[in-house]
């Protein structure tokens, strides 16, 4: 009983939050800032499977296992990812993308 | 128009008015903070698609956890204040995240749309009726939940490589992020091997001659510290 | 209806009566539920309040008691009415906002950290069917809510655009966030025994009744108990882990920058999630609003109340600790006992069974659930002592350790002054 | 399932009010004379050089770093916690191998001294 919400409601605001998160990750100037993109998408992501989980199989636990499973890739993503950016931003001073274009220091 | 309908829009308009924030805030740790705002919003949609426990884990994952280590990693790298908040390509990425939207749009929504041969739009998923309600969750869906995480026919195996995947996690990023920065590393090195070879030409005056490429490794980054 | 049951249910009466008295009035719907629920939210949140209240009194009196004070004494007998002076002095103080300030955030942060906390009071059975909402992940959801906390302070550290309040902001969160992995990993042994993580089901598991015998879970696992009871004085932020407001160190921690009504919100804050956590400590391992005679909500409070002396207890008498024992406490102690506790109350809750359904379904020794509790308590507390010494023969290495490096470095520094005597070269 | 979250939505509403009617009403009774010494960052007396930042400790991050890679470990225990009773004997054993994986996680960070805070 979901009073009248449509599945494709979810699945639309879901796409959406992808494609913002998408937009952040394309044209942030701040490698952290893009990470925040990766997030909102990842999110984004977790919004869908909920919702199937929701409308065509709440009997199955596939769903909610592989929402419970985006939230460790989400932290491990999140906790990689900012520590290389630290790294980075100990090592050249900057964070931002167009700038890390050598291997080398 | 239902409460539930009501509810939906407000939390909905409270996601995507976070996420716009999010990407375009100059200041990043507003960005941050607008990204809370947005995981509190996804933490209503899950409650309204009645998955109490996943609202409840992604308030102490994301809003509790995740935003926290964003905002730590805001404040290290002392980017807070950003001079341009985009790149600039961003109208491109503007187009194609507009386009990308569209096209899912399109097939997600709820408008039957012919192009050409192919009709995309109005899905019919299994199991959703339009007008019907869905059907309703079982109360133990937890209880399956986690008799799926230890049973390897379903997801036991996935569950031991979460266990992995945060073990790999933990060793890679705390050895990216150890306290010494890489450049100091390579100058301690660098200073220990020139230091090293000059003993050996002060230790004795026909010793081995030091091989090419130790003498490289100990001037190469020296150099490229002193062009930084 | 006697006059005893009435009595005991007094909670549950008035609250059935107020729902349906507006019900008559409004009709039933959707408009009737709504007021229903915001006279209870109404309520429940002025009930917290004035608990609040009585907590600053209580404390400051017991504290002053233990370290041979009065504590306060001239508004009202014995200072009862100190709180309310606080709180009209709080009213009518001027709040001064630094102009450096980030408006928003500033003004924000005080507002999330008392809001947050007074909404965990929602999932809180009081007595038998008196409770704002039956969560059926009732205990995940108060450790879920309490950890908004963190980013209001953090949102304080900022917004007041200050140095220490920064500082602050973050040496609180780097202690809070750490706390709260013990706190996460000491309830699961609960909801294993219990089954269940709503409130209400875990007090049901320790209510005496037929073939329940109706044993506290702290006797089942006292080292939860306890590794549960230091994550929370942690979380909370009080003393002895108070950092967070090392006024010798850090001038006053995030809040500097507050003063009046802001300042008073969080201190509404940090009493109020200390209340949360000893409501919560109660539930868990003392059986809530289970007992005998008295009505249930009065065990709650007094159990509640018993929890809470310990907290100011623990604040007279023990000094503060330094940053760096509190954070190897929780992540060398506190974080590897829980986990070897887990699997250590799996093991023997699946081995030693109490009812003849789980048997048959999964096998094991069916045994009485006194039995159970005393293997289990046998089970705790060996972890416990073994863990204990480790970390004593530990401390004792290091100790020796540091010793020998002092006493070498000494003989090094004579050798040295012997050899300057003698005229050779020191290298 | 949701309507149980219904109190809670209206709690968080009466909550957040209850708190800013205070505040705003304190505003009104209270007494307003901004003054510059006032508005000054308070730092002991000290004129305040440059702005809130300070160099922060990369020790802060990774106490962060380990603190939520054990949260999402933690959760992930809860779903199986509440099926403790249906699910057969040799699920101990996957869990008790899932948390010694996160036991091995800690140890790691234990040696190479990311606990050691100095």
């Amino acid at each position: 009983m979901l009073n009248g919400i449509p599945l494709y409601w979810f699945l639309l605001v879901s796409a959406a939050l992808f494609c913002i998160g998408l937009y952040g990750v394309l044209a942030r100037k701040n490698a952290i800032a893009i990470l925040m993109g990766v997030e909102l998408m990842l999110n984004a992501v977790n919004i869908n499977l909920l919702a199937f989980w929701r409308y065509v199989a709440p009997n199955a636990a596939a769903g909610l296992a592989f929402a419970a499973f985006i939230f460790v890739i989400a932290a491990a993503e999140a906790a990689i990812g900012l520590a290389l950016m630290i790294s980075v931003y100990r090592n050249t001073q900057s964070v931002d993308p167009d700038k890390l274009d050598s291997m080398k220091l | 128009m239902t409460i539930s309908q009501v509810l939906f829009i407000v939390i909905s308009l409270v996601v995507l008015g976070g996420g716009v924030m999010v990407v375009t805030a100059r200041n990043l740790f507003h960005a941050a903070l607008f990204l809370i705002v947005s995981f509190f919003g996804v933490t209503g949609l899950y409650v309204l698609l009645d998955a109490g426990f996943f609202a409840a884990a992604q308030f102490l994952v994301y809003i509790g956890a995740i935003s926290i280590l964003i905002i730590f990693a805001v404040m290290l790298t002392r980017g807070v204040q950003l001079a341009q908040p985009a790149n600039s390509q961003w109208p491109a990425a503007l187009v194609v995240s507009v386009i990308v939207f569209a096209i899912m749009a399109l097939m997600l929504g709820p408008v039957a749309v012919t192009i050409g041969q192919r009709q995309f739009g109005s899905v019919s998923w299994p199991n959703v009726v339009e007008g019907q309600p869905a059907p309703a969750v079982p109360d133990d869906h937890l209880v399956r939940l986690g008799q799926s995480f230890v049973d390897f026919n379903q997801y036991g195996a996935a569950f031991l490589l979460t266990a992995v995947l945060i073990l790999v996690a933990m060793v890679g990023a705390i050895w990216v992020a150890r306290d010494r920065a890489l450049k100091d590393v390579m100058e301690e090195r660098a200073e220990l091997a020139a230091e090293e070879a000059q003993e050996a030409m002060l230790a004795g005056p026909v010793q081995q001659p030091l091989p090419l490429a130790e003498t490289r490794s100990a001037e190469a980054p020296a150099a490229s510290v002193a062009h930084h | 209806m006697s006059v005893i049951d009435t009595v005991n249910n007094l909670l549950k009466i008035v609250s059935d009566g107020v729902a349906g008295l507006v019900e008559g009035i409004l009709g039933p719907g959707l408009g009737a539920d709504l007021i229903t629920m915001g006279l209870g939210a109404l309520v429940l949140c002025t009930i917290v309040a004035l608990v609040f209240m009585g907590m600053t009194w209580a404390e400051r009196k017991v504290v002053a008691r233990i370290q041979n004070r009065v504590g306060p004494n001239q508004a009202g007998p014995f200072g009862l009415l100190q709180p309310i002076a606080d709180g009209i002095k709080m009213f009518t103080k001027e709040d001064t906002t630094p102009a450096s300030a980030d408006r928003w955030v500033y003004n924000a942060a005080p507002l999330i950290i008392a809001t947050f906390a007074l909404v965990t009071f929602a999932v809180f059975p009081l007595a038998p069917g008196v409770v704002g909402t039956n969560l059926n992940i009732g205990v995940f959801f108060v450790i879920a809510v309490g950890s908004a906390s963190t980013v209001a302070i953090l949102m304080a550290g900022w917004g007041s655009n200050n140095k220490y309040s920064l500082l602050g902001a973050f040496r609180t969160v780097a202690q809070l966030v750490g706390y709260e992995v013990p706190m996460l990993l000491n309830v699961i042994p609960v909801i294993l025994l219990a089954g269940s993580m709503g409130l209400a089901d875990i007090v049901q598991r320790q209510t005496l009744a037929d073939g329940n015998p109706g044993i506290p879970f702290i006797l089942y696992l006292p080292l939860s108990a306890l590794a549960f009871f230091i994550a929370g004085v942690a979380e909370t932020g009080r003393s002895p882990f108070d950092l967070l407001e090392a006024e010798s160190e850090i001038v006053a921690g995030f809040h500097v920058e507050y003063s009046g009504m802001k300042f008073a919100l969080f201190m509404l804050g940090e009493y109020v999630n200390t209340l949360a956590v000893s409501i919560v400590f109660a539930t868990l391992f003392l059986g809530g609003y289970a007992g005998p005679i008295l009505p249930p909500y009065l065990w709650l409070a007094l159990k509640t109340a018993g929890v809470f002396f310990v907290f100011m207890w623990l604040r007279g008498t023990l000094p503060r600790v330094r940053v760096d024992q509190l954070m190897s406490l929780n992540w060398k102690v506190l974080v590897p006992m829980s986990i070897v506790n887990i699997i250590a109350v799996m093991i023997l809750a699946k081995l030693f069974v109490t009812s003849p359904g789980l048997q048959a379904a999964n096998g094991g020794i069916l045994v009485t659930p006194e039995t159970q509790a005393a293997i289990l308590f046998v089970a705790n507390v060996a972890i416990l002592l073994s863990g204990l010494a480790i970390v004593a023969r530990r401390a004792r290495v290091l100790r020796l350790a540091e010793e020998a490096e002092i006493e070498s470095r000494r003989e090094a520094n004579r050798a040295a002054v012997s050899g300057f005597a003698g005229g050779a070269p020191a290298r | 399932m949701r309507t149980d979250f219904a109190f809670i939505g209206v709690m968080l509403v009466t909550a957040f009010l209850l708190m800013g009617v205070a505040v705003f009403a304190a505003s009104l009774l209270r007494p307003r004379k901004p003054s510059p010494a006032k508005l000054e960052t308070y730092e002991c007396g000290m004129e305040t050089v440059g702005d809130a930042w300070v160099q922060f400790r990369v020790q802060y991050y990774i106490f962060a770093l380990i603190f939520v890679l054990f949260d999402v470990g933690g959760v992930l225990l809860f779903p199986f916690a509440v099926a403790f009773n249906v699910v057969p004997l040799y699920a101990v054993l996957v869990v008790t191998v899932f948390l010694g994986i996160l036991m091995t996680a800690l140890l790691y960070a234990w040696r190479r001294g990311a606990l050691q805070w100095d």
